[in-house]
């Protein structure tokens, strides 16, 4: 009896699979045009690639709880973690170290090229934050970083602050029209600091996310 | 079919012709280096991509798998292999 | 069969592969480094879906921080059992 | 047929065994690395369902994007839980539901 | 004074080297310095925190020389592990080999035993102190007269000090 | 077509070659080490050699620098995870294979 529910359930999950493959392919074409209308308000967006339009402009909101999202898990991983375990780095052999003290401020760069190529084309604050965030593996591979299991006020600062300027700007413009539409003529501006503050924040949440659940032996 | 749209196949296949290796073990070392491999060869594969779909921005898309390509195997060296453990699963 | 398809078709055969093995197979190392290749793999797709963004975030976490994670899971688990076993 | 309706194709086979895997599966990491395979395979349809006649559609691009990100912290909160639960009971696996557990409990 | 002057040239090497590239990321698009300029500002205020600037001058001819012999002998490498790999019977004679290095501690070892890693038919495996092991694919070549020579191109590079002695 | 493209097309081809020869001898090759010989430098000569056949047809300097830095990234990634593995796997005591040991 126990040994038949993994079969019924493998059979059920195929069963599924194949449900949805049929169903695709008895999709009628597109009722809405998304591409177009995206296309059609990407002048007034501020930006000129339709992916960062989307994410800041038009669909603002999603990012906006993305972010909330982003800080809640690490406020569960923090939870986890017991804070006295929090130990200092264990420098590891200095072939890697080398590597390490090369590599990251070279992933700093391309952190700052991707938050700004995202404007026009493929690139934006998520892939800058995932960059920044490797950074920070990195040099905790190394040994060069102690964990973050406790974090310091400035960390905390960081950590919070693309959540704090995404809703800050969403107040100040909530005058202007509904929640986080911005006036067409500053939006490039306010996208650019939003993301700037939310490619520093992604980078250290998910940073965080390793550094803080990660033991702390050699 | 222009060449580098071929070799980008070619490349593809030789990647999954080394998935053998993470098959065949025997020590979880010998099993990671398929995943190294994955990270040069990926690399060149997007490289031709980039080429063959006209597509710049796939470089950067390499850039970034070359950048990040040493997290993987560090963290297999300083953290995952410890001690030859039994290739049994814990329970 | 044009060249593109017979990519996609190899592509996916080894995505679907790569998945059901990390799932089935009995060591449990083998089944994270078969989920680091299918990260991999992933980005080649969204390379090839024209979704360069995807790709690159993508290949940046599945890069960067799956693998680190896992792994480290990977160990602590292994720690966690040497002194009992 | 299009490249975005055959890639929706291989999700949704992935989705499906992604799905199985979590709920067959018993070993608490088997199941987030089932997590993440369920939700490559979502993130695949959403945006090769909405490619599917050619035209790259931005939208779902973008939802997929955010969607990757959630997914790499839920894993790392996952991970985070199993580690506590076999810190507290040694075990990768979550505790059986028995009929009879709440006499145990009594 | 000596320690002032290394980090200025620190900052303006790093940071012209860091512009380059952003340049070269951005295919030199002009509109690109105002987020640039920062990116640039952060990456070299990370590499002087993480490597703080030491008072090595490297040595321009001693640099391309070294280059060169870098890519004819990587390209060397990369045919003799083919080789090996794809005749019919492998004819590998590996072993370990264990070698003092002559070059002073620090960076100088640091670069030899990657590069040594990438040269051909020899791996690094241990580096403590100034004993360096090597895996070698062929145990009869002459692996100690190899690491001699890069040795010497890595400290005329450098500017380095051999220990002739060792 | 001319003589820049044919000599990049003919460089894409030994890359790739190059990348075939890392593979056969990532399945060949009897141990850990000799396998770690193969990926670091079968593979990066491969990749140093898709690069060097795109910056033939690259249109730019720019372009051609981002090429040659994703190669050095991956041969300064190959070198230091190559020697961490190697080193992790003495620390085990891992023997090398020896001729005649059979596979």
């Amino acid at each position: 009896m126990k040994r038949a529910l993994p079969v019924v359930i493998v059979a059920l999950a195929a069963l599924l699979g194949a449900a949805l493959a049929a169903a695709m392919l008895d999709l009628p074409p597109h009722a809405v045009r998304l591409p177009g209308a995206v296309a059609a308000n990407l002048a007034a967006s501020g930006v000129a690639h339709p992916i960062t339009a989307v994410l800041l402009n038009f669909r603002g909101y999603d990012t906006l709880l993305e972010i909330a999202v982003l800080l809640l898990a690490l406020f569960g991983v923090l939870a986890l973690v017991k804070p006295h375990a929090a130990g200092a780095a264990h420098p590891a052999h200095p072939l890697l170290q080398t590597l390490a003290r090369l590599l990251a401020p070279l992933m700093v760069l391309v952190a700052g090229y991707l938050l700004w190529i995202g404007a026009s084309a493929p690139g934006g604050a998520f892939q800058a934050g995932a960059v920044l965030a490797a950074a920070g593996v990195l040099l905790r591979l190394a040994g060069l970083l102690p964990t973050w299991a406790a974090p310091n006020l400035l960390l905390r600062v960081g950590l919070a602050l693309g959540l704090l300027v995404f809703v800050a700007v969403a107040a100040a413009v909530l005058g202007h029209a509904t929640l986080l539409t911005y006036p067409p003529a500053l939006a490039g501006g306010l996208i650019l600091v939003i993301e700037a503050s939310l490619t520093l924040s992604i980078g250290l949440i998910l940073a965080a996310l390793y550094l803080a659940s990660t033991e702390v032996r050699p | 079919m222009t060449l580098t749209f071929a070799l980008a196949i070619f490349l593809l296949l030789n990647l999954i012709v080394a998935l053998v290796r993470v098959a065949r073990g025997p020590t979880p070392a010998d099993r990671l280096l398929a995943a190294l491999l994955f990270g040069t060869t990926g690399s060149a594969i997007l490289l031709l991509l980039a080429e063959a779909m006209g597509q710049p921005s796939l470089l950067d898309t390499a850039l970034v798998f070359a950048l990040l390509a040493a997290i993987t195997g560090v963290a297999f060296a300083r953290r995952a292999w410890r001690e030859e453990a039994p290739d049994d699963e814990p329970r | 069969m044009s060249a593109t398809l017979a990519f996609d078709l190899l592509l996916i055969v080894a995505l679907v592969w790569s998945a059901a093995r990390a799932l089935t197979v009995a060591d449990l190392f083998r089944g994270v480094v078969l989920l680091i290749v299918f990260g991999l793999l992933m980005a080649l797709a969204w390379a090839r879906l024209g979704a360069p963004d995807i790709a690159l975030a993508e290949a940046a976490i599945g890069a960067g921080l799956t693998g680190a994670l896992l792994l480290d899971a990977v160990g602590h688990l292994r720690a966690k059992r040497e002194p009992g076993a | 047929m299009s490249v975005g309706l055959l890639y929706a194709l291989a999700g949704a086979a992935l989705f499906a065994i992604g799905l199985a895997g979590l709920l067959a599966l018993p070993h608490l990491l088997r199941k987030i690395l089932a997590f993440n395979i369920l939700g490559s395979g979502a993130f695949l349809i959403l945006v090769g369902l909405g490619q599917r006649d050619g035209s790259v559609d931005p939208v779902p691009q973008a939802m997929v994007l955010t969607g990757i990100v959630v997914a790499i912290a839920a894993t790392a909160l996952a991970l985070a839980l199993a580690r506590q639960l076999l810190e507290r009971t040694g075990r990768m696996q979550l505790p059986e539901d028995r009929p009879d557990a709440e006499t145990d409990d009594a | 004074m000596n320690i002032r002057r290394a980090t200025v040239r620190a900052v303006l090497w790093r940071g012209v080297l860091f512009a380059l590239l952003w340049w070269a990321l951005t295919d030199g698009r002009p509109g690109s310095w105002g987020v640039g300029g920062v990116s640039v500002a952060l990456a070299t205020a990370a590499s002087l925190a993480l490597l703080p600037p030491v008072g090595t001058c490297v040595s321009r001819i001693g640099l391309v020389r070294f280059l060169v012999f870098f890519f004819v002998q990587s390209l060397r490498g990369g045919v003799q592990v083919a080789a090996f790999a794809l005749r019919p019977r492998p004819g590998l004679r590996p072993g370990f080999h264990d070698i003092a290095l002559r070059l002073p501690a620090g960076l100088g070892r640091i670069l030899l035993a990657n590069t040594l890693s990438l040269l051909p038919g020899t791996l690094s495996v241990e580096l403590d102190g100034d004993r360096l092991c090597l895996h070698v694919l062929d145990e009869t070549a002459p692996t100690e007269r190899e690491v001699r020579v890069v040795e010497d191109r890595l400290a005329h590079m450098l500017g380095l000090e051999l220990d002739t002695t060792a | 077509m001319s003589l820049a493209e044919l000599l990049g097309d003919a460089l894409l081809v030994a890359g790739a070659a190059f990348f075939f020869a890392g593979t056969v001898g990532l399945l060949r090759f009897p141990d850990v080490y000799t396998r770690l010989h193969a990926l670091a430098k079968a593979d990066n000569l491969g990749l140093g050699l898709i690069v060097l056949g795109l910056l033939l047809h690259a249109p730019g300097w720019a372009t051609g620098i981002k090429l040659v830095l994703i190669w050095l990234l991956a041969l300064a990634a190959s070198a230091t995870v190559g020697f961490l593995i190697a080193r992790r796997a003495r620390r085990h005591g891992i023997a090398p294979w020896r001729a005649g040991d059979g596979e």
